[in-house]
Formats: C-alpha cells, structure tokens, sequence
C-alpha cells in the first residue's frame, strides 16, 4: 500500500509524509474503506462526528503504541486475540469517560462507541503497521489515519446536518426557507451521501491523474 | 519456552492486565457513572410528576415504579417507567401518574428511533404536553385531524399515526399491568 | 389440416409477392464464372485442372482430398483461365478456378443410373451422390452423402424434406415444388432409399398452399407425407422443423441423426434426382434474385460461379441507390462487399436492398424488454448475452449458453433497442473458442 | 410470538447492514460475486448463531454474576476472536472444502461488527437464551440477504456503463442506500 | 482515403428490423397515461398540471445535463426521462410542494437511473426510486391528501387504504373504480388506468404476466385474510382498486427495464409483489406498500433472472424417442 | 469493594485469556496445516494486474505454482526480470534467469490515410465483431482500426493515433501479449526489446492485389531480398521477414524498400546501448531524417 514510488510527498521527512497521507492518498474511509460502521452510524451531525473522530483518535494512538511495544513478544497465533484486547481496553475507557462526563453524547453515540474495538481501521493498522514498525513511526501513523478519518467523519457529518437539519455544529446555517431533508438523517441518506463523496473523491483524483499526464 | 507456552501465558496475561486496568479507571469514573444516570431519572420523575420532590423505588410483581413525595412527605404521583415497540424500534418513555392512576400528569419520552421529523415528534414538548390531565380510565385515546374532545383523548401527529398509536397503546398496556398489579 | 409448429419464432413481412409467381427462367452463362474450390464444409477440394485446360460441361475440376468434402465440376464448357484466389462469398479468399466459357456446349455427365428409386441399389444412390457434389442446398452446404452415410448406432427413421423456406423474400424452392414435384419426389425417395427410413415427410409452410397441392398430386400418398407447418421464421431451420413435425428435440450440440431424422432441402433432393436419373452433377441451381434493389425480381436457373452481377442484369438491372447485397435471405443471409462474388452451391437467392431501406443508425442500450427471450426458438436469453458481449465478459457467455445459438436472427429482428444481437453472439462464440483452445493448450 | 418479531425485525425492518450499518466493510468487499456473498453469508450467520449464545453465557454468568459489567467488551471481543480462530482451523483441518468455500471469509469475520454489535444489542435488550439466539439467526440471515441481493446487482452492474469515477464502493454504498429506501416500506411490522 | 460512391454496405444477418423501436413503446407508455392523467388534473385541480409541467421539465433537464457530461449519445428522444416524469407526479400526494417534485425528478434520474449507466441499466424503477426518496425526505408533505373534486362523500382526507387501516372505513367499490376518492395524483381512478394499460397489454410492450400473478397473488391472500377476520381485513376487490396496485402493477411493476426478462421468473416477482403488498398493508405501519414491495422486488430481479434462466433448446431432457 | 472487583477483574478476565489461550494452543497443536509461507511472498513480489499472461488465472494461482516450483521463475511477463530475480532469491535458486524482454509492436502500416476503404461497415465498433464481415478496408490483412488492443491493455500502453493505427508506448509496455490475443488478423506480435527492424505489414496478397488495396503495403517486390548484404530479410508467401537471428540490421534492404515498409523502430528508453550496438546508427538517423519530412 505505501507505496512510495509516485513519491509525490517528498519531504524528505518520512514521519510527516506518514501523518499526510492519511488524509487523502490513503484516506480510511474514503481510499480503504475501513471503519465503514461508525462512519455512517455516527454521522447524523457534525458535533457526532467529531466525538467520534477524537475517540477513534485516542484508542488508536494508544493501543498502536501498545502493539507496537509488544510486537515482537506477541506469538502470531494468539496476535489478533492480544490486539483486540489491548484495543477493547482502550474502548472501555472512552467509554467510561463518556459517560462519565458527556452522558448526553454518549447517549448519541450509543453502542457505536463499544464498536470501536472491532473498527477495522484500528485493528487493520495495529496489523499492518503497529506490528512490523517502531513506536514513533506507528504513533505518527496512528496519527495521521485517524485524523484521516476523523476529518472525514466531521465532513459526513457536516454534509448531512446541514442538509438534514439546517445546521452546523448546532449553527443555523441554511434559512427557515429551506425545508430540511429528513432522509439525511436516515441510513437511505447516510449510504447515498458517502457513495457521492467516494466518487467524488475518485473523480478528482482521476482530473488530477490526467492533469499530470498532460 | 515453547510458542505455545509463551501463547498461554501472553494472552492470560494481557487479558488480565486488561482486567485490572479496567476495573482501576472503572473505580475511578463509576460515582460520576451512577450519579449522572440517578440525576437523569430524578430528572424525569420530576417533570413527569410536578410537585414532587422525592420519590422511592418500588417493586411489585416485577414491575418498576417510582412513588413520588412532595416536601411534606405525601405522596403526589407515581412515575412509571414504559416501553413498548414503535414505528421503526423500541420506545422508552416515563409516565407520571396521579396517585390513583386516574390520570397523567406528564410523559417523557426517554428514548426512541422514530422517523427524524415524523414519528421522531413524539420527543417534542408539544406532543408530550397534550398528556397532562388526560384521563386514564377506560383507556388513553388518540384523534387525528381535529382536536380532542374527550379527556381521555390527545392528537395524533400528523403523518405519524403508528407512532402516536404507539406511545398511546405503551402507556395503556403499562398502565393496565400496573394496575393489575396493585 | 393441423399446422405444426414450435416455441418462439418470428413473423416478419415475407416479401414473397415480389418473385414469387414467375416462373424460373434460365439465367444464361455469363463471360467469367469464378469457381471457388471450396463450396461446402469441410476441407476444400485440390484443383484437378490447370490453367488454359479445356473443359466440358460436368467435368471435375476440384478434386476431393477427404471424406468430409465435395467435389466440384465444371458448369459450362470453355477454357480455364487461372486459377487464384478470389473471394468467396463468405468473406474469405478462396482458391477459384475461373472459367471463360465457350459455345461448344461439351458435356460430360455421368452416366445415368435409372428412375425408379425401388429398383436401385441404395450403394449405387450414395455412390452417386458423392460423385455428384451434392451438398446441403438449403444454405448450410454440408456434404451431402456425410450425412446419408450416418454411424451404424444412429439408425435414422425419417427423413423430412424441407419445403418451409421460411426466410423471407426467397421463393427458390417453392418455385421448384410447384415446378417441379415429380423430381423432388422422386429425389426424396431415392434418399430415403439410402437412409432406409420408414417415413418420409414433406414439410412446407401453409402460405404455399399450391405446392402442397402440386407435390401431394405428384407423390404417392401411402409411401409419403406432405404437412404443413405454420408459417413463421424459423420453421425451416433444421431442429425447429423436427420438433414441430416430430416434437423431439435434437441435443445440445447434437445433430438431427441423434433423434433419428435427417432433413434435407426440396433442392437437395431434386439434385440427387437429376444426378441418379440424368446423370448431372450439381452445376447449377435455382435463385430467387429480389429486393427492391433489382428492377425485375425473379427466379432463376444459375450455373455455378456465375458473378452477382450478371444476375442483377438478368433480373432487369438495379432500381435506385443500391445500399446492399445480400446471399442469402435476409434473416440469415451475408453481406457481400462486391457484386463479382460468385453464386455457389448453397446460394438460394440474391438479395438487393436499396440504400434507404437499411435505417441501422447505432443502437440502443438493453432495456430487458424481453421481447427476444420470447422469440428465441432456443431458449436462451439473447438480451443477456448481447449484454455480456458488449461488456466483453467472455467467461459469461460459455454459461449462458452461446454455443446453442442458432443465429436465426429473430432476436435482433425484434429488439426495440436495434441491437446487434447476433454479432454480439458471433464474436462470443469465436472469443470462448478461442479461449477454450488456449486452455487446453 | 415475541420471537417471531425479533426475527422479523433483525431481517428486515432493522437490518443489521443496512439500518444499523454493521458488516458494511465485508458488505462492500464482498459482495461482487453471487458465490462468494453466499458463503460469506453463511459463514456470518453460523458465527453470529454461535457468538449470540456464547456472548449471552458470558454476561450472564461472568458480567453479571459478578458484578464486572465494565468488562463487557473485552470479555466479548476476546471470545469472539478467539472462537472465529478456533472455527477457523477447525474447517481448515476437517473439510478442504468447506475451508475453500468459507474459510477465507473467516478473519474477515472478527472485525465484523455485526458479530461484536449483537453481542452488544442482545445485552442491551435483556433477551432471554432463546430470544439471543433467535435474534443471531436473524441478524445472520437479514445480512446474507442483504448481501446477496447487493451482489445480485453488483454482478448485473457489472455489464453495465457505470461512470468510472462510480464504479466499486461507491456505487455499492449508493445502492445500499437505495435498498434502505426499499427496506423503508417494512418499518411498523413489528409495531402490530 | 475516402469512400467510392459505389461502396456496399456491411454487416452481420438479420438485414430486416421489426419496427418497433424503444421511442415507440416508451411514447405508447405515456399516451396510454394520458387519460388518468387528464382525469387527475380535473379531479385535484390546476395545480397537479404544474406539478406535471415541473416534473417533466426537471427530467428532461437532468438527463440532458448527465448524459452532456458524460460524454454519452444523446438519449433524450428516446422517451424514457418523459415516462419517469409523468410517473412520478402520478404517485405523489395533490398538494406536494413543487420544490420537493424537482428534487424527487432529478433524484429519479440521477440517482434512479444515470448512476447505474443511464436507459436499460438500472436497477430500480425510477420513479419509485423519486418517490421513496421524497418519502424519507419530506414524511409531512407525502402523507398530505385533499379531497377530490367528485369527491363521494367522505369527509376526511385519507385514502381509502388509510381510511381502511386506521380507521376501518371501507369505500365503496364503485368509487375506487371509477376514481372518485382521495389518494396520490394519478393512481385513484382504476379504470383510465386499465383501459389505459389495455393497448399495452395488446402490443406487448407489458409482460402481462406480471400484473397478473400480482392480482391472483393479492386476491387470493386478500380472500384468505379477509375470511379469517372479515371485520380488521377488508377483501380483495377492495385491495385489487384501492391505492396504488392498479398503477404499480401495470406501469410500475411491469417496467420493462426493472422487471425479470423470463416467463417464470415475471410469475415469481409478481407473485412476491403481490405478497408483499398484503403484508405491507395489513400488518406495516403504512397503509400503502405498493411501492416499497416493488422497489424491494426490483432488487431481486437479477437473482430472479439468474435463478430462472430457461431451458435450453436440447438440454437436460431425454432424447430417447 | 474496589479491591476487590480489582481482584474479580484480574482473576475473571485472566481466567477467560487462559481458557482461550489453552483451546487456541490446543487447536493449533491439533489442527495445524503446513502452509507454504513462500506463497504470500511470491505473490507480494508479482505486480498484481492478474492479467493472465502467464498462463495462470491470476497472480496467486501464478505464485502458488511457483511455491510449488511447478512453473519457472520468468513466467511472469510483465514483472519482467526483475520479478525473474526476486523469485529465484525467494526460492534460492541458483540458477542465473535470463529473460529476454519482450515489447509488442503493431505490423501494419495503412491507416485512414493510406488504405483503401471500399465498403461501408455497420454494426459493433470492435476489431473482433468487424472482422466478422471484413471491416472497412480493401486490405484483409490490414488493422482494422477499432482499438480492440487498447481496450485490453491493463497498462495503458497501446493506444489509437488519428491515421486509425494503435502505436506501443514502448516504455509502458510489459509483453503480456494481451494485446496479440485481442487482435482478430495477428498484426501485433512480441518481439524483442532489441529486435528493432521489422516489416510492417502482414499482407500476403499479390503484388498488385496489395497495391490496389495500400500506398504502405509489402508489394513483394523482392528489392530488399535483393539489396541486402546480411541475408536476413526474405519474402515468404508474397510478404518480407527479417530474420531477427541474424543479429545484423539489413540497411540495404530498408533504404530499398519502395513502400518503407521495412523499417528501424525507435529504442526503449534503457536500452539505447544495445540498440546503438545492434544498427548502425547512420541508418537510423537516415529513418528520422526521412519521418520527420
């Protein structure tokens, strides 16, 4: 997958080439289609996203630092029954503080929140990448891939309040004139409004493939 | 030592330290825990029984209650938590009554995943308000497209019909097993 | 009288009216005759003369090299002016002997061998038959005595001439029934002869009324039946005429000898006559020349090789723009890219459309109408195969059937959408043999 | 009759893919090709079958006999991990072609969050031993639907001139969207 | 080098084309539709005119502009955007407001139709994929009715379904027949639609096995359901011209496009409609399920037409004889 | 109390890691099946384009059989020697590989602009379905000029000019012969990254039948049989072949040819040495004078 050979983050700086690319070129949600679940579950606003985003966050710099810490004692055969945990740890602490101190979006998020443990994105890293890398490269991963997704899930979410309840973050955004569509913040809207930000995504990275070529 | 040893003895290992990790951040966040869930029932119970100020838990016949006091100690309602089916899942609400089951002080809808606009209304105040004072007695009905005349009745949602049948048909059946019960 | 018929098929205008009431006329020898060696399925035949011979009429001039092959003679007497390759009315090149006739009007026949087909001997009949390069006239121009030779466990037991002529535009044969029944008769009793079968059925459409009406007056009732079977395409296409006359189905991939039957054409028969009775190879034929193409539509009695060209000024020369010809009918028929392509054995009409009758502008996407599902004779599902095709999935088309396609064309006559659906399934067919033939390699 | 509704709604009013959005990463992956989205479809619902009364034994008698309800999804997911492991090289050695058949799907299987999310709901909802098993079956069979129908049309979209830029996920999230909208027309069956 | 005059054309048999033609099925779809429509602008006033005027419009547009940037041929004069116009006012409440018909228009076609490779690719009914979409989206305005113009008498708004479903008011026969009662646009009157659907039916341009195994399927469990509780189930002439069958089974149902290309698998979809459709009503939270059970059976087709791939001529029977 | 759900917690989830650490470790004593690791490397090496050049139905059936050394290691075409290489090092082979790249090239020089086009096609606009019925083009043997090539290739190296003829991008192509499968009339063939004289028509008609038909046809005229020094060119069957095991480039037979139909082609980018080796470097830049007139 990482692929350097396009080489069009040359930094020179390997760590922030790492942390990039997460965004776009290989952007979670939209690139490697992981962590799909929580992505459209959670997203019915833009506040719901983040929350969500920043939970992912803490879980996967944590147990990515963990994995990576105990990557070379862990057997292969019992290596995703250990990563789990270690990830489902994490996930029970989000949780807990969640309800401890932001019951409200908590009560949002519902049982989306336990689901991060079996979100692929985390697990898939801690495979891929925790598990064969230092503790600082996969931080910066962690990082990155997470942000990725946190940035996407805020933009999804953002999309569909906006359209579903004429707000932003709680902002009014759109006038009294517009009357929200209620599909957005369905699962029919959540499908549909992520199919056309896949191709979306895909059709500028194609204008900028042909861009290139000519 | 053998991989399968070592295979033993790391995920014993991890699963326990896991455990103790747990359990410590658990003893740590689980007053706060208890006591925002306790400050939301309180939350409930009081507006669905206004005047009241202090409530106990009740059990009878494997039916939740709660009997409501006001400052004096009397006993001014009882909250009773219901649920039931809706239009799309499950509808939890909390229903005040008069100490004599007679009649509806109030209703909160706790929770629900009704149609956003629609069904989802049930979740507004003015949906909820219509229940005070209604009438329980023979049964809590539901008009559409005009205003209620009875006082067991309410209006139904325009549009969302099931759901409004639904929060209607919850309270009844929980109120009758309440009844039945006492 | 009941009609026999099958599952599916089409009802297109027939066109009929345009040759069908002339009488055949004889179309007269051209300046050139191009003569390709191979006329039939199987391996073509070895020139067995060289350039400037002198030729008579009937003589050998390609020469078999195998079982499965049919000789070719000369139609005309004159003078062999090269031998190269030309094309071929298939598209190819094919080696040809072209001819520049003469008026001597030399012949040699064969010798004639009686007619009666009671009191011959069915060896002599086949023997015949081979010699004389008969082949299937009905368009598929397999050898003839290959198929009257069938493997000793495959007994046939009917033999059904085939008079449906369903194509539309042609009456080439149906001018021969009504012109000619006594020799068709007689032709099919001598195959019948040669098969052994105990029956033998004469199927013809019942929008040919008059030849039924010709042949039944020819024929002997007891050793011979005439039916009629609804008129619609394609009744005459082999495995569709033997279920509707005997309703059973020739295999996947089978032939009409594993149930049983053989089917061969009234021009078929009518050559194995001429050749047992007069001793005639098979050099000439009858063509419907049609469309609105040509100015005097027709029937004709052609030599062999004789160019498109020619026939058109028999037939009164072009009318209007001309847009295509066509071999064949047009169901079924090929296009040809010149006029100076020869007629050959199995050539049953020339068809020539004016330029504004061909409308095809593009075609559509499928829109699952299914209107060619409900007339494949088959039963396949040709929109879905076009699809496959289009989309160049080849290891769909195996599955869905591709190689039991008959090409009868119905389905792309009723697409709404104008797709070609049987190019669509042509190219299937070579690309999954041509990826079968990878595999086993 | 309750039973009957728990499996009415987990196939269809609430379908796990398409309402509650869990096991749309193997919904996407795999569900191109009819063969496939069958025996990965199975392979959920026979994991979902067996999780459901495992997990229910685990908060029965570990959760909540003893009194550690923070350690639910630990406890869950390591088991789940474990046993799709287990089931794992248990197909491998006894049937080669069971393994070929569903085998590859099985890892897939544990980051599923439809197997972990039932778990989760059936706790959530107090049912009974029977009722969570009911409701696996259900869930089970309400995703192989799902995902056999997608694959259905993904196979015929296959043939057809999608835009590029469309083509794959995109497409599929597009119709899964569509098939929600269809799903639509179920919700209030279980209200009755 | 550039072509000799005399150049022959080429190409493969058959040299012969029917006259039928896609633009020719999809303009006898829309005249059909104009009696019931004509009857619905008399019936719900002049504003259900603009609704249609709108709709179109927006179909039109919408596949002009997709097809433009996609680089396609321009399939416009083919009809179908128009068909889809028309059909989904004819499924929309009287009084929808017409922001929400040119949203449900251009979601037809975008969505509905264009994303999966535009005519003959997609997978649902266009129209209903408008109509379920303006259904999630604006849930107030889709439950909306007014009384008609002839009208029957009956004082509140609902449709006869709902009147039926929650309320337990039956309508009588005539009025479902004939169309006089309150409901979407263009599905009340079942008799233009019949009389509508007739010359389709005669032309083939329906496979007529659809509508057909729908009304056996709904008659059959209608009878069975209303013989069990007569008093909750109303029987089956009344599900046969109440809401929305007529025009779902005969326009909707039987699209050509969105329905199975084999005889048997036609029977099987139709008959899943129709079950469907008794289920939906007399057990779901809505009164009308034409449309969802169409739209969930034209998820089925490709699996349907998989499932129900014909015997090939000469295989898999014996061939003794 | 907290001590003691501390202790329940270490004990209860220690106690579930152990159960299932155990039946783990049992099963994979059990149940263990040996598996080629070398598989998943192989198939990591491979470009993963599963264009079935190699013969296999994708890259992992290709790296399963290499696994099971049932297939040489330069079986894979695209991945060229480099794949060669890594493979043998994975395998530990020590056999030296020595593949010989291969690039496709199109044999046919009548475009629109050079062939005569007698007839009027109409139907599918593909090389496979035109060919059905001939095409467009006098010539039989000529490209057909629908871009079957194109559609095929997963590299994106064969692609339609405006005279209707596909050109090789010389430096994108890997040999896979997906291209040479696709085309009905045998026009592209493989050849070899340093074959760089070829003859650029596959026409086996007569001369006059070829004249008639193409400006840029092989007229078998036998003037480069004539002209050439080397021996290597010869006309078989009415068309030129070079000869590409006389390692020498017939500069006679190319500056002779009437229709320029035997011509140098440009060097791939890295192999311009062998190139400069293999031809004189005058004739060529004596082609480059002539191409850009």
């Amino acid at each position: 997958m990482a692929d350097t050979k396009s080489g069009d983050i040359n930094t020179g700086n390997k760590s922030f080439s790492e942390f990039i690319k997460g965004f776009w070129k290989e952007n979670p949600v939209l690139v490697m289609l992981l962590g799909m679940c929580p992505t459209l579950a959670v997203t019915t606003s833009a506040i719901n996203g983040l929350t969500m985003g920043l939970a992912v966050v803490f879980v996967m710099t944590g147990s990515s630092v963990i994995v990576s810490l105990v990557r070379n004692i862990v057997p292969k055969q019992v290596r995703i029954a250990t990563f789990v945990v270690i990830i489902a740890t994490f996930v029970t602490m989000v949780d807990l503080f969640l309800k401890a101190f932001l019951l409200d979006l908590s009560k949002a998020l519902g049982p989306f929140i336990p689901l991060i443990v079996v979100n692929c994105i985390i697990l898939g890293r801690a495979e891929a990448f925790a598990s064969r890398n230092s503790v600082w490269l996969s931080l910066v991963d962690a990082l990155g891939v997470s942000f990725g997704f946190t940035v996407t899930l805020v933009f999804l979410g953002g999309i569909r309040e906006i359209l579903g309840m004429r707000t932003f973050f709680g902002m009014s955004v759109l006038g009294e004139g517009f009357e929200p569509w209620v599909i957005m913040l369905l699962p029919p809207g959540a499908f549909i409004t992520l199919g056309f930000m896949l191709g979306a995504k895909n059709l500028i990275d194609r204008k900028m493939k042909e861009r290139k070529k000519y | 030592m053998s991989t399968r040893v070592k295979m033993i003895l790391i995920l014993t290992l991890f699963a326990s330290i896991s455990g103790g990790v747990l359990s410590i951040v658990y003893l740590f966040s689980s007053p706060l825990i208890e006591a925002n869930l306790l400050e939301e029932l309180k939350k409930s119970i009081f507006l669905v029984v206004p005047n009241a100020k202090d409530y106990d838990e009740k059990v009878i016949d494997e039916i939740t209650y709660f009997e409501c006091r006001d400052e004096s100690g009397s006993t001014v309602g009882i909250a009773l938590p219901a649920r039931g089916n809706g239009y799309q899942g499950v509808i939890k609400l909390m229903v005040g009554l008069t100490p004599d089951l007679s009649r509806i002080t109030g209703i909160k809808v706790l929770e629900q995943i009704e149609t956003p606009g629609l069904g989802g209304r049930i979740g507004e105040d003015s949906f909820q308000n219509q229940f005070k004072g209604v009438q329980t007695e023979p049964a809590v009905e539901y008009v559409k497209n005009r205003e209620p005349e009875k006082d067991t009745e309410i209006q139904a949602i325009t549009g969302a019909t099931i759901s409004s049948r639904s929060i209607v048909s919850i309270i009844n059946k929980n109120i009758q097993m309440l009844k039945d019960a006492l | 009288m009941k009609l026999f018929s099958f599952q599916g098929g089409v009802h297109p205008a027939y066109r009929k009216e345009l040759s069908g009431q002339r009488e055949i006329k004889e179309a007269g020898i051209p300046e050139q005759l191009v003569i390709p060696l191979s006329q039939h399925i199987g391996a073509p035949c070895e020139p067995g003369v060289a350039a400037g011979d002198r030729i008579k009429e009937g003589q050998v001039i390609g020469k078999t090299v195998s079982f499965v092959s049919a000789p070719v003679h000369s139609p005309v007497s004159g003078k062999v002016k090269k031998i190269e390759k030309s094309f071929h009315p298939l598209g190819q090149k094919v080696l040809s002997v072209i001819i520049q006739p003469d008026d001597e009007g030399a012949r040699d026949y064969m010798k004639p061998l009686g007619k009666n087909a009671s009191e011959l001997d069915p060896k002599d009949i086949l023997t015949r038959i081979t010699d004389a390069g008969i082949v299937g006239m009905g368009g598929a121009t397999f050898p003839a005595h290959v198929k009257f030779s069938p493997p000793k466990d495959k007994p046939i037991d009917t033999l059904i001439i085939n008079g449906c002529e369903c194509e539309p535009y042609l009456t080439a044969d149906h001018r021969l029934m009504v012109e000619m029944p006594e020799y068709i008769i007689s032709g099919a009793k001598m195959i019948g002869k040669v098969l052994d079968v105990k029956e033998i059925v004469i199927a013809v459409e019942s929008n040919k009324p008059d030849a039924v009406e010709k042949l039944e007056k020819a024929g002997d009732e007891r050793d011979i039946l005439c039916v009629l079977t609804k008129t619609k395409y394609p009744q005459g296409a082999e495995k569709m005429l033997i279920k509707a006359v005997l309703n059973r189905e020739v295999p996947s991939g089978g032939l009409p000898m594993d149930v049983g039957v053989v089917v061969s054409n009234v021009g078929t028969a009518l050559a194995v006559c001429e050749s047992v009775r007069d001793g005639k190879p098979l050099i000439e034929r009858v063509v419907t020349v049609t469309g609105n193409g040509v100015k005097n539509p027709g029937n004709f009695f052609v030599k062999i090789g004789t160019p498109v060209k020619h026939l058109i000024e028999q037939a009164g020369g072009t009318a209007g723009n001309i847009g295509k010809c066509i071999m064949g009918g047009p169901m079924m028929g090929i296009a040809q890219a010149s006029l100076d392509v020869p007629v050959i054995k199995g050539t049953s009409g020339i068809l020539i459309m004016q330029e504004a009758d061909y409308m095809q502008e593009g075609y559509l996407p499928c829109i699952k109408c299914s209107f060619c599902v409900q007339v494949c004779p088959v039963n396949l599902l040709p929109s879905k195969l076009s699809v496959i095709a289009e989309a160049r999935r080849w290891d769909l088309a195996d599955s869905y059937g591709v190689n039991d396609c008959i090409e009868c064309g119905c389905c792309d006559y009723v697409c709404p959408g104008k797709r070609p659906i049987v190019q669509f399934i042509k190219t299937a067919k070579i690309k999954v043999r041509e990826i079968k033939e990878r595999e086993k390699k | 009759m309750e039973v009957i509704l728990i499996f009415i709604s987990a196939v269809l009013v609430n379908n796990f893919v398409l309402s509650y959005f869990l096991g749309i990463c193997p919904f996407i992956g795999v569900s191109d090709r009819i063969e496939s989205a069958v025996s990965m479809g199975f392979a959920v619902t026979f994991v979902l079958t067996l999780s459901a009364a495992i997990t229910w034994l685990i908060n029965r008698y570990i959760l909540i006999a003893l009194n550690v309800p923070f350690l639910e999804y630990v406890s869950y997911i390591i088991v789940i991990a474990s046993l799709v492991q287990f089931v794992e090289m248990f197909i491998r050695k006894t049937s080669k072609t069971l393994y070929d058949a569903l085998g590859i799907y099985l890892p897939l299987i544990t980051t599923n969050c439809a197997i972990l999310g039932l778990a989760l709901f059936g706790a959530l909802r107090d049912y009974s031993f029977i009722e969570n098993i009911v409701f696996g079956i259900g869930a089970g069979i309400g995703f192989t639907l799902a995902l056999v129908v997608m694959a259905g049309i993904r196979e015929e979209l296959d043939l057809a001139d999608v835009p590029e830029s469309l083509k794959g996920a995109a497409i599929t999230l597009i119709i899964a969207g569509l098939l929600a909208l269809a799903f639509m027309g179920f919700a209030g069956l279980i209200s009755a | 080098m550039a072509n000799e005059q005399n150049s022959l054309i080429l190409s493969t048999s058959p040299h012969i084309k029917s006259d039928e033609s896609v633009r020719k099925i999809m303009l006898s779809v829309n005249i059909t539709l104009v009696p019931a429509a004509a009857f619905s602008v008399y019936q719900f006033g002049l504003y259900t005119l603009l609704l249609y005027a709108v709709s179109i419009a927006t179909c039109l547009v919408s596949e002009y502009v997709v097809v433009r940037l996609r680089k396609r041929t321009f399939t416009l004069n083919d009809g179908s955007a128009l068909v889809t116009g028309i059909l989904l006012v004819m499924v929309l409440p009287p009084r929808f407001p017409a922001y929400g018909v040119v949203l449900g228009a251009f979601v037809s076609i975008v969505i509905g139709k264009q994303i999966f490779g535009g005519l003959g690719n997609n997978i649902f009914n266009p129209a209903l994929i408008g109509r379920a979409f303006l259904a999630a989206t604006y849930p107030v305005h889709i439950s909306q009715w007014i009384l008609p113009r002839m009208s029957a008498a009956a004082v509140s708004g609902a449709t006869p379904l709902a009147g039926m479903k929650f309320d337990g008011i039956v309508t009588p026969f005539s009025d479902l027949f004939f169309g006089t009662v309150s409901g979407s646009i263009g599905e009340t009157s079942a008799i233009l639609l019949i009389l509508g659907s007739l010359y389709l039916l005669m032309k083939k341009y329906i496979k007529w096995r659809i509508p057909a195994s729908i009304f056996v399927t709904v008659i059959v469990l209608g009878e069975i359901f209303h013989l069990i509780n007569p008093a909750k189930f109303p029987g089956p002439v009344f599900h046969l011209f109440a809401g929305g069958l007529m025009i779902g089974a005969l326009y909707m149902a039987a699209d050509m496009v969105t329905s199975p290309i084999t005889k048997k698998g036609c029977v099987i979809y139709g008959c899943a409609i129709g079950l469907l459709v008794i289920i939906i009503r007399l057990f779901g939270g809505l009164a009308e399920g034409v449309m969802y059970a169409i739209l969930f059976m034209n998820a089925f087709v490709p699996l349907i037409n998989r499932a129900t791939k014909p015997r090939i001529f000469g295989t898999g029977v014996n061939h003794e004889y | 109390m907290g001590i003691t759900i501390l202790f329940v917690s270490l004990a209860s989830m220690g106690g579930v890691g152990l159960i299932l650490a155990v039946i783990l470790a049992v099963a994979d004593k059990k149940l263990a099946v040996k598996e080629d690791p070398r598989v998943e490397k192989a198939l990591e090496m491979l470009p993963g384009a599963n264009c079935g050049a190699c013969g296999f139905a994708g890259c992992g059936a290709f790296a399963s059989a290499i696994a099971a050394g049932k297939v040489s290691v330069d079986g894979c075409k695209p991945g060229g020697i480099d794949v060669a290489r890594k493979l043998t090092e994975l395998l530990g082979l020590d056999e030296a590989v020595s593949v010989s790249p291969t690039v496709a090239r199109v044999f046919c020089s009548g475009g629109i602009k050079e062939t005569v086009m007698d007839k009027v096609y109409n139907g599918i606009r593909t090389c496979i379905s035109a060919n059905l019925i001939g095409g467009e083009k006098a010539c039989l043997y000529s490209c057909i000029g629908f871009g079957d090539c194109c559609e095929v290739c997963s590299f994106d190296a064969i692609h339609m000019d405006e005279n209707g003829l596909p050109v090789v991008d010389l430096n994108k192509c890997t040999g896979c012969g997906e291209c040479v499968k696709a085309c009905p009339r045998n026009i592209i063939g493989l050849t070899g990254y340093d074959e760089v004289v070829h003859v650029y028509c596959r026409s086996f008609d007569k001369g006059p039948v070829a004249k008639k038909a193409c400006k840029v046809g092989c007229i078998a005229c036998k003037l480069c049989e004539k002209d050439d020094e080397t021996g290597a060119v010869k006309v078989i069957d009415n068309l030129a072949v070079v000869d590409h095991e006389v390692n020498k480039a017939p500069v006679g037979s190319i500056r002779r040819c009437p229709t320029k139909v035997i011509r140098v082609s440009k060097p791939v980018s890295g192999y311009e040495d062998e190139f400069k080796e293999k031809i004189q470097l005058e004739a060529f830049e004596e082609k480059k004078a002539g191409t850009s007139k």
